[in-house]
């Protein structure tokens, strides 16, 4: 029988190696697999490479990790927001990795990753600096850079609803990077409100089928950004 | 010297140049406020790049969704006829070519429509987020700026020296003074603001304009 | 106001001009556009070229195409169907170009074409007569193949309900190519068999948001090919 | 000479090496067969490559719907915690290393397990579909064939003389006669006919074999 319902965040993420790479995703606070995150804050896996769009507000989430120490790269699009301050502090320090990736570019090379895609062309960022040292190529009349797969070996992933195939269903735009991560990773663990039983998700709202999940744990009230940061400052403020 | 725009009337006169039907992407920030001062009788879609259609205003108290939020990170809605979707997919969306018009803002814009506007170099932390697969893809790139730096610097230079967000990209500029054509031309003067001299409107400029034939004056209504 | 449902058949395809290319959405008899494909037949529209999964059989939709001689080349992955005699005689007399395509390698160069790749690397036919003349690249320690985008000018497209902004909702299999051909061309026409009001559709649930769609045209009963040949085959026989 | 398998048993045979929570492709034609002989107590999720994941069994009359065929085009039906998803979506899954089995036919397979399966070369129309797709991205590859051609000709050849559909991607065939594994030490034979002698096997292969160590009997309950 295939059962995919784990039943703890400890045991989802127990197999989370020092040096792993990492897709997290989440798109501010929309989406983003906080309570994932910080079991594995709690475990201290260290020397990660994390692939996310931000970095964690506060110290909350992602940042968590950075805070800890815990996190030697981080390949993302916009790491600077309100109140980032601990990916601007290491990142001045000189003690983190940062490749800064456009917006797109991250979600295709994430996709192509989970798609068997060895590289594509894009025209996003032709004649900026993120396009040094990348292979350029016109087709058709047009420029184009070569840009590469990101796999990682894990996905931390949050969802709406999910069964014990895998499938998963997003709410609104929580869905974000969900679906290409899902793909993208060797071990897909997933935080979901619900589990439902298998034949409750409407088939054709399911946006990341089963095969692309290993693992689904129930997290009925998710830990929110937004009540966390506020908490944080006003114990700051105390 | 004529009062220039504000910042909501540069957002007015944005919203005068989106057609009925089209599909719009705001940059976070001042092209935020287009969405406030569209004409009525036009139905006009928002995407927002992190994977929404049809993007409405912010949330009603008690109705606010921590899995709604824009391109900002703030709260938002689904209008009815608005639709969710991944990263991958949203992107291929703008990149493909399907966004109408995405509005940005800009530090610097080159004769030749280059635009610099994700970095000023010495940012400790630089972030680019979906600015260059914007300008990558959109039909059409407006700009909305002040016309001038805080110290009065020209924002419209020969060549950009900031780090480009994309090149060639850049099709209108609506600044505080004037809205102005990029082509193959080179910038043309489309309105200037009733009373601004031409002269004073190429200085404040750093690169030689052309004045259209059919210029009009620029104007908005009084909104603060 | 935004409106894309148009009145009939015959307005939807109107301005199809000979020599178009045409993505054809549908697989065997699932979602394949009948009734607009019988229109254009009607129209009598020349020298066209069709991208799609397979060429029809008996003499419905792409056959009718084909077997009225509309059809100067077809691009697709699997043309020889039972009773798909039409394209075999064409191909057999030389009277039309068949460009054969992997249909992994179909669906993703159709979606390039939607997405804004250039182009891009897939495993896919390395080491095959399919592979012959294309760029070979070594990435990562792996074979891949360069493949282009397949744009269109028209997308003839068949979905279960849309709405007047152009949404689409697909039922069951019949999505297939549906979403990424609605991507790839310049002007994407949808046969749907109920236009409902806007906001009726899941936002969930929408595989092709209104964007990428132009024309919808509500058939609420549409030609089903299995009648249609069934009925073919009645009339040779008797 | 033993009695070969028919096509039932082969398909048996193939079920037996399918593992509890496998998500398998089934190819056009007899590997088709292989959802009938699956051991009951595993839990198998079939894929179609034109968008189905968790396909079921063909409609009870009055059940069917023209919009869910498989890949042969043949009706079909979708189980609990089944999913709809497009082609391209369907082929990343594919082509993106997911499928943990597929099962195809073959006409040729060669010692570094070539797989020639597409066209016969003379073929007045050739089609391909998705096996191309298939044989490079699942993570195994089952063939399943008579191990002659009717001809008498072996099907296991040092080189495939017909048009490949993909190169060494064949992980293990499975015909009437043997089961033979695929790797980098080239044919190992793991199970073959009770009664068939290795001389004779070897004989009706075109290219060198070697016997397993712990090498067992091929065998399949009367199935017709």
């Amino acid at each position: 029988m295939m059962n995919k319902i784990t039943g703890s965040l400890d045991e989802a993420i127990a197999d989370i190696h020092d040096g792993a790479v990492i897709h997290v995703g989440g798109f501010g606070l929309a989406g983003s697999p906080i309570d994932l995150l910080h079991a594995l804050a709690d475990k201290g896996t260290r020397d990660l490479t994390i692939v996310s769009n931000n970095a964690g507000v506060g110290r909350v989430g992602i940042a968590r990790l950075l805070y800890n120490g815990q996190v030697s790269k981080i390949v993302c699009s916009f790491p600077r927001q309100q109140n980032s301050t601990v990916i601007d502090d290491l990142h001045r320090e000189g003690k983190i990795e940062l490749e800064l990736v456009p917006q797109g570019t991250l979600a295709e090379r994430i996709r192509a990753a989970g798609a068997g895609v060895g590289g594509f062309y894009t025209p996003t960022s032709v004649g900026t600096p993120l396009a040094e040292g990348k292979e350029h190529r016109v087709i058709d009349g047009k420029e184009y850079v070569l840009e590469l797969p990101i796999h990682a070996d894990f996905a931390l992933i949050k969802a709406e609803r999910g069964d014990r195939w895998g499938n998963l269903v997003y709410h609104k735009a929580q869905r974000n990077f969900g679906p290409p991560m899902c793909m993208a990773a060797d071990t897909t663990i997933v935080q979901v409100r619900q589990v439902v039983d298998l034949g409750e998700l409407d088939p054709e709202a399911i946006a990341t089928p089963s095969i692309f999940v290993d693992r689904v744990v129930e997290v009925p009230d998710p830990l929110s950004e937004r009540v966390l940061v506020a908490e944080e400052e006003k114990q700051a403020n105390a | 010297m004529p009062e220039p725009l504000t910042r909501n009337q540069i957002a007015w006169r944005v919203g005068r140049d989106v057609p009925d039907g089209s599909f719009v992407n705001l940059g976070i920030g001042m092209p935020e406020l287009v969405a406030n001062f569209l004409p009525e009788d036009r139905e006009i879609v928002f995407q927002s790049e992190n994977g929404i259609l049809g993007m409405g205003p912010r949330p009603e108290p008690g109705e606010e969704d921590e899995e709604l939020v824009n391109a900002g990170k703030k709260l938002v809605t689904l209008l009815p006829g608005g639709s969710f979707f991944h990263h991958a997919d949203s992107f291929a969306m703008i990149r493909g070519g399907h966004i109408d018009i995405c509005v940005l803002g800009a530090f610097q814009i080159s004769e030749t429509g280059d635009l610099a506007n994700w970095t000023t170099g010495n940012d400790a932390l630089p972030g680019v987020g979906g600015a260059m697969d914007l300008v990558a893809g959109s039909k059409r790139v407006f700009i909305m700026t002040t016309h001038n730096t805080k110290g009065g610097d020209p924002k419209i230079v020969k060549e950009c020296t900031l780090p480009l967000t994309g090149k060639g990209c850049v099709s209108t500029v609506y600044s505080d003074i004037a809205v102005i054509d990029f082509g193959p031309d080179g910038p043309i003067v489309r309105e200037k603001l009733d009373g601004l001299e031409f002269d004073e409107l190429q200085e404040r400029t750093g690169v030689p304009l052309r004045l259209a034939n059919d210029w009009q004056p620029l104007e908005a209504p009084a909104l603060g």
